[in-house]
């Protein structure tokens, strides 16, 4: 049935897409059908779970298996499914609002299980599906519908919540980065263990632009810096900047020479202490270029492999179980 | 025996003690007594509250309470006949059970002012009038104990730990049961600890020995064997049946199961055994919360497992939106919920039947799903199979209650044969025509279970309404409507397999007393004393609360009053009045402890007297 | 006028076009302009999925329905007698109820192939014979707006954006309404843009023009000018209303308010209009999530402030563990449910009626609380006041029920004076011998609302049963009876302040139909059609869903027939025979629609029909 | 009322305590009963909030305002309450279980807010009040009642997530270290801003001695580093060891000489990047000493004086409102 190579076709469904005209979710749609027939799973062992909000049609998009749940819960449900059939390939699709508001427990306690199960935030600053209040992840001073004099909570960073429940793989780009994407999305695949990706998302009608001014073709290389293994970190037009690391942190150099190059620090993705990642999330627009790419990867046991050797275990150990040896354990006596 | 506080066809004993004592071991090898020597059993254990107290005070007292019998019991009996009792802590907790001439056997040398003073005695209880009805042996257990095992290399605290085998010596002892088969047990459980199975064997021993010769006692009693079926038995509490038809019941489905929980007081414990039954190829998932339990039971009923959550009132609260979920797209999983008592935090180590219209209408929009209710310790057993057979056959979420009484509550179970137990196996749709979600098979309405994985099925589910069929997401009217109507019908139609309830008694009379869970002990008692008294009473038990039998109705009409016992302020009186406008009369307590058979006798009687009146029908009495 | 679809006492206009068009901004003025010329009102808006479609597409399509009268009126109307169609799509998704001869407005402009192919017409429908039952005006919108701005400096996509506003000149037109006020209104909202401003101003009167010098019409209409009573009125939609009782109460309780949400359709409109009247002391929180939200409140209650949170199905199953908590605690707040169609996720812009049972008994443990539902868009208003009125005397949450209908739907409300509002000051307990958190008033059944801050009194809460009076943590079983007992018959106690429900209509009769919440205006609006008719109807409406008045009992003696009209399953009419035996007849609809006049008079006629025969009162109908 | 000074007894309810004998929770009550009556706060205007667990049955025993919640929520009644009554003290009282595991979104978004409460966590990684299952922060590979074969999920850092949650104040101690544990309430209730503190609980009945391999007496200054601001880091018994921190981390050297001290890094608590004390957060047992004390203080405006501003402003910038204007605003029309 899956022998013959797949194409973007086989994983476009019969559906409707119904985004706004000009969401950046579109983007991320496309790339996901691109890349997914590279991955070389069959299509049928490939599953789409998702919270509630305009990122999370996502799943009716694609040719694939999917489910459509409740608000933040995507990962709840997911881990259920994953524990219950580990040889599928599990995608998690959720937003801002839906994963780091009424859904964050569920996230992190996802990420510190490590279950092999990838998982999508479209971070759009702000909620589309309600119709424009502010999410989490919006900026201080923001003015929303429900924050008529500006928003005053401090935004969470998916990334360094991410670190701090110990995920193994966290990786951020932009929805309008299609190699960038396609790259994460297969790297995420690759990897053994919960991958988390953030991208950034434009919503066109309820917060445009809200990472123009990092992402725009024109600034893009000097805002921003692309992460990857065992290179130094530059960026800048001509990778004309580089980033330093010492014992105060990170700071910004202009690399002339191969002498300043040798200052520059190298991307190390690795790092058993993931302080190393975290400082690098917390590298924030206007005094730093924004990391994009793999912040941290590493290997750690799966959770759904952790659970069946135990199971493996118990069965060497004890035989397969005998329903009747279990019901006749315990005190029985004849009458 | 002369003795008329003692019944020799059933006795009712109660140990009472510290937590720290060891009475949940010390009656659980006296039940096992017990029923090895062919006595029917039912116990109850007792734990007060749920935070440990320091050692002798009251809300430290941990309880276990044993009725035997020589013939077929149904509860753990409303009072005490023997009251062992080790501190003076434990006797304030339970005095007030003991009937009028009962056995009270007393750790004298626990009775010390600082004791005392622990329990809040003011006076010295064994020096004022208040026990003068009982029958008082006062026992020094702490020295006995320490003089049995002194040749032995043991701290004095580890020596005092062996008391509770001490006064289980003195029960055996009592209650002419054998010494022998708990000798061994002391032996299999300290196998790798030689000086704890001398030490335990040495106290067990000096308390049989004390008894019999110190001429403390002068009687000893035999409860006969119990004539019940021929079969193997087994002890089992409700919570351990529960664990056992969730194994069971994927055994009969030939699925893995995945069970997800959230520790919660009183149904932690079936989470706890499950996950010792891994080579049964069990998985048991500690959730986050209940939410995620509930979702992870989604998500693995979606993969193609067996799938179950089990919590508590708040649990199920938590629960309600992703039941909402379950129930949109028609997956098939058992949700059990231990009832304890409420509201909000409530009283969570006590007893309640005050989640039945939770579970039937806790969440939003039109949501209907099967509910039944376990009515004995082995009979949560049953009711799981029920349950998973219901849910994959319709493919519904199901919900199943029990409560506190029956967690923790034991009886013995007659254990069935595997070959006896139903074939839950189900049929995974792997390839179809046409093939789209939401199709139904025409008679019972279920939609296809499709493993994510099965080639050429490729399909989208979720909780936004769907047409039917296709399962596309669908705002129209007319579609609505059909959904609304389907879902409804679909959980009706389970209807069709379930038998009329069962009548104990006559199928006519003056009084028909109606009741759903574990009260149906004590009711079904109640109600056979008062047909040996020849009253014109029969009883109704309801396993399914919903969809509700429409001959209920009927065999209603055909006597002059309905009671309907409940531990909740009438929440199945409520139902019945609104599926069949049954005018019944309800009887209510939410004290959080479970029905007497006393209580509800005298109930039974007062409308039963009644009838003899001419009195009219819809004029309800209390 | 010799017009059959054109009754000048009674309009019913629906604007129809893309999200982008401007249709509620056009609707919003005509419907002042009617308004203003003292009409009576009603008018519904049409979102019809949550997320934006591509333009020109069917899911894409905005709508605006508008009922004016010179009567009072009470619905919106049930067909639409005229519709303005900018675009295929919108014709496509509003022909279907413009009455039969009825005026059909269109801008010819979009009638292209490509527009037509994107409302997925197969064929130009000008063209085919499906429209020939209605009066065609096609008018070359889009032309007409570029000629008349096309001396201004404007972009071609700023310039086509005028469109509604040529639209509205004609209707302006057709309905003899003065156009100065719009053009007021367009200047006071472009202020700061002056091309704005004219561009508008300039389609505005082109579309007049074109109307008056056109020749399309025949003829103009007038709707004179409704008997309502003397004084100020406002249009305002159910949610604006709630906003607006919430400030108004906290005035009127002297207190802050503190008002927690999360967003969900369709509630969240409420928490962005008071997180706008912050001058009021209104402070509003966006919570994580539903729990959250519903923590915050009680968290606000116990500060003592006003607290309420609003939210929808889902946020109810959310909210319902800590309800409990609430309860348990004692403490007033209002929380309130904006009901949409239902179970899961559903149909969030469709409109029900499913959530009251969930409301009633959605909680686990014995947890009544009051439950009202408001029943028309300025009714919001005050039952909101009603709602905190009991919250705070009874000291318990409260849940007003709303629903999609009332939400978006406005009517005209006779605005009140502030002084014929009620005194909603709460006394908090500042001192007090012997003080104890749960001593009682004795007629109430409340307990005081001490503010956090107050000397003398700390003491704590929580949700484990407690002692009566004292507070104390309590497993006494008579103790958790007698609190089980209490916090019910102090909700009971609610009935004291209520009267009986009022009749429309005589006393006795054939038939009296029952209904609750959104409803009102369609069922009183039949029933009175059968009444001057000679029926022998009435109609009687709840506000209380809990607790429910004794006295409907009795009147419902007088009636042959009760009928109870819901959009559900029948939940009030479920709730009626479980307290009372009452056997009605339940008429229900589940289609994410409101009722229609007309399709409850049909029901109704059905019952009156029943009457003449000689019928089994018992036999239901459906 | 509240003139003459407050004494222990003051603080001391008439309730019975009822934890298991030996529980560190007794420690934590004696100690903030000793401590409150120098914080000089009127003792009615204090009210300790707490959720579900033997933790969370703390307020019962203080003679304040008091208000037991449910399970995870104390956070969100919290701030409610705070909102509704800023003057007031507040202190949150939480569990592993209760704080971290259902409870944890809430407690995120209360850091992130910053509102001017205090939170105290004790950890006692398991959960006590239900028995002893494993918690959140159980090690992994712990035999519980509900992981007979040992917990598969990797444990969670109380204090990493708060970090990453951007509390302004962050810290950790033991129950038996009374010294310490008193002068955290202290600093803790000085902050202006969400404070959080970590304290490592035993629970003698079902985890005994989680925490005896660095809070024993005799290993306690060689496994862990007190922190003060403005001091190097040193620990040991003679204060005989330092953390160095390059661009690699941190790495303990012997301090045997005064070249040796200038090597230690100087903690510095107000750290604008969070990353130092994330990074302090991630030393652990056995290769690093655990820190305690104080990780993180900062200064950030709290939400409820954020809404509160706003409240003052619209009333400044609209006159306080008017309620008849209000009704009458909109399209009003007269009959
Ligand atoms: C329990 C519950 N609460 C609230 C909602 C309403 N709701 C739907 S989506 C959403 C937020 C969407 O924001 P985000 O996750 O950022 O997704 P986006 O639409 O921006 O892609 C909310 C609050 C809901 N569906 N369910
Ligand atoms: C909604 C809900 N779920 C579960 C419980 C049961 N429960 C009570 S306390 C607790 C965990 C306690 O652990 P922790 O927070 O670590 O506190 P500790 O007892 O260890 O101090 C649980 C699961 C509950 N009360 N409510
Ligand atoms: S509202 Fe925003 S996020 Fe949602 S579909 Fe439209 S543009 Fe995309
Ligand atoms: S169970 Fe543990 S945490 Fe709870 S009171 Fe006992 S020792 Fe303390
Ligand atoms: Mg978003
Ligand atoms: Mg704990």
């Amino acid at each position: 049935m899956t022998k013959t190579k797949l194409t973007r076709q086989d994983f476009t469904s019969d559906q409707e897409v119904r985004w706004c005209p000009g969401c950046g979710d579109y983007a991320i749609l496309a790339n996901m059908q691109r890349v997914m027939p590279e991955l070389g799973i069959p299509k049928e062992n490939i599953v789409f779970v998702s919270g509630i909000g305009c990122a999370s049609r996502f799943p009716y998009y694609m040719d694939t298996y999917g489910f459509h749940t409740i608000h933040g819960r995507a990962p709840a449900v997911a881990t259920g499914l994953k524990l219950s059939r580990p040889e599928l390939s599990v995608w998690i699709v959720t937003g801002d609002g839906d994963g780091l508001s009424i859904g964050a427990n569920h996230l992190i306690h996802l990420l510190r299980r490590n279950l092999d199960v990838n998982v999508l935030l479209f971070n759009n600053r702000i909620y589309g599906l309600t119709k424009g209040q502010y999410s989490p992840t919006s900026e201080v001073g923001k003015i929303t519908k429900s924050t008529p004099n500006g928003s005053i909570d401090r935004p969470i960073d998916a990334v360094s919540l991410a670190l701090a429940s110990q995920a193994t793989f966290v990786a951020r780009c932009f929805d309008v980065d299609a190699a960038g994407l396609q790259s994460l999305i297969k790297a995420a695949n690759q990897h053994n263990g919960t991958s988390f990706i953030e991208i950034y998302q434009n919503c066109n009608v309820f917060n445009d632009k809200a990472f123009a001014h990092i992402s725009d073709r024109d600034v893009r290389a000097d805002k921003t810096v692309w992460l990857e293994a065992g290179k130094p970190l530059l960026f800048g037009n001509n990778n004309d900047k580089g980033l330093v690391r010492d014992a105060n942190g990170f700071s910004v150099i202009d690399v002339k020479s191969a002498a300043d190059l040798q200052k520059v620090y190298v991307h190390e993705p690795r790092h058993g202490d993931s302080s190393y990642a975290f400082q690098l999330s917390q590298l924030s627009y206007p005094d730093f270029p924004v990391p994009m790419g793999i912040l941290r990867q590493v290997e750690q046991p799966t959770y759904e492999n952790c659970l069946q050797e135990q199971v493996d275990a118990s069965i060497k150990k004890n035989g397969q179980g005998d329903l009747q040896t279990l019901l006749n354990s315990g005190t029985v006596w004849e009458m | 025996m002369s003795d008329t506080a003692i019944d020799e066809k059933n006795v009712n004993i109660r140990f009472a003690g510290d937590s720290g004592d060891g009475m949940q071991l010390m009656g659980s090898l006296f039940t096992d007594s017990t029923a090895i020597s062919g006595n029917d059993i039912f116990n109850l254990t007792d734990f007060p509250a749920e935070i440990r107290a320091p050692a002798g005070t009251i809300p430290g007292v941990s309880g276990y309470q044993l009725r035997f019998a020589d013939h077929k019991i149904q509860t753990p009996g409303d009072n005490t006949q023997v009251l062992v009792a080790m501190n003076p802590a434990a006797l304030k907790a339970n005095i007030q059970n003991l009937v009028s001439g009962g056995i009270l056997i007393y750790n004298s040398d626990s009775f010390t002012a600082r004791d005392l003073k622990k329990a809040k005695y003011l006076e010295n209880p064994l020096e004022t009038a208040e026990l003068l009805q009982y029958r008082l042996f006062g026992i020094p257990m702490t020295e006995l104990t320490l003089q049995a095992v002194k040749n032995l290399e043991l701290t004095q605290s580890a020596a005092k730990k062996c008391k509770n085998m001490l006064a289980l010596g003195i029960i055996i002892w009592l209650f002419s049961k054998p010494v022998k088969p708990i000798e061994k047990w002391i032996a299999d459980k300290f196998v790798k600890q030689p000086l704890s199975a001398e030490a335990n064997t040495l106290a067990l021993q000096a308390g049989y020995s004390y008894a019999e010769v110190s001429e403390l006692f002068t009687e000893q009693y035999t409860v006969a064997h119990a004539n019940l079926t021929h079969g193997h038995y087994r002890k089992v509490t409700g919570n351990q049946a529960l664990a056992l038809g969730c194994v069971a019941a994927a055994q009969l489905a030939n699925l893995p199961l995945l069970f997800s929980g959230y520790p919660i007081t009183p149904a932690s414990t079936v989470l706890h055994d499950l996950s010792q039954y891994k080579n049964y190829n069990v998985k048991t998932f500690q959730a986050e919360d209940e939410i995620s339990a509930m979702c992870a039971t989604i998500g693995a009923a979606y993969g193609g497992s067996l799938a179950a959550t089990i919590t508590s009132g708040p649990g199920l609260d938590l629960k309600s939106e992703a039941l909402g979920l379950a129930i949109m797209t028609e997956l098939p999983m058992v949700i059990i919920v231990v009832q304890r008592a409420g509201p909000a935090t409530g009283m969570p180590t006590k007893n309640e039947q005050t989640d039945l219209l939770a579970a039937l209408y806790g969440r939003h929009g039109e949501s209907p799903l099967p509910v039944l209710a376990a009515n004995k310790p082995h009979d949560c057993f049953y009711s799981v199979l029920e349950a998973f057979r219901v849910a994959i056959k319709y493919m519904t979420p199901v919900i199943l209650l029990s409560d506190g009484y029956l967690a923790t509550g034991a009886d013995a179970w007659h254990l069935p044969e595997i070959k006896d137990l139903p074939d839950l196996a189900p049929i995974f749709l792997t390839k179809a025509e046409d093939f789209t979600p939401y199709q139904r098979d025409p008679i019972s309405l279920a939609r296809p279970w499709v493993k994510p994985g099965t080639p050429g099925l490729e399909h989208r589910i979720g909780g936004i309404e769907k047409e039917n069929g296709s399962g596309n997401i669908s705002y129209d009217p007319d579609n609505h409507q059909q959904m609304v109507d389907l879902r409804k019908n679909k959980i009706d139609g389970v209807l069709a397999d379930l038998p009329l309830p069962e009548i104990l008694g006559k199928d006519q009379g003056d009084v028909l007393v109606i009741s759903w869970g574990s009260t149906l002990g004590a009711v079904a008692t109640a109600v056979e004393q008062l047909q040996t008294e020849g009253a014109a009473i029969s009883a109704m038990h309801l396993q399914y609360l919903y969809p509700l039998h429409n001959g209920i109705k009927f065999i209603a009409k055909s006597f002059k009053y309905i009671l309907i016992p409940e531990l909740n302020t009438g929440q199945l009186w409520k139902l019945l009045r609104m599926e069949f406008l049954l005018d019944a009369v309800p009887y209510n307590k939410v004290t959080g402890q479970p029905f007497t058979v006393t209580e509800l006798v005298a109930a039974m009687r007062e409308l039963l007297a009644e009838c003899e009146k001419t009195y009219d029908k819809h004029q309800p009495l209390r």
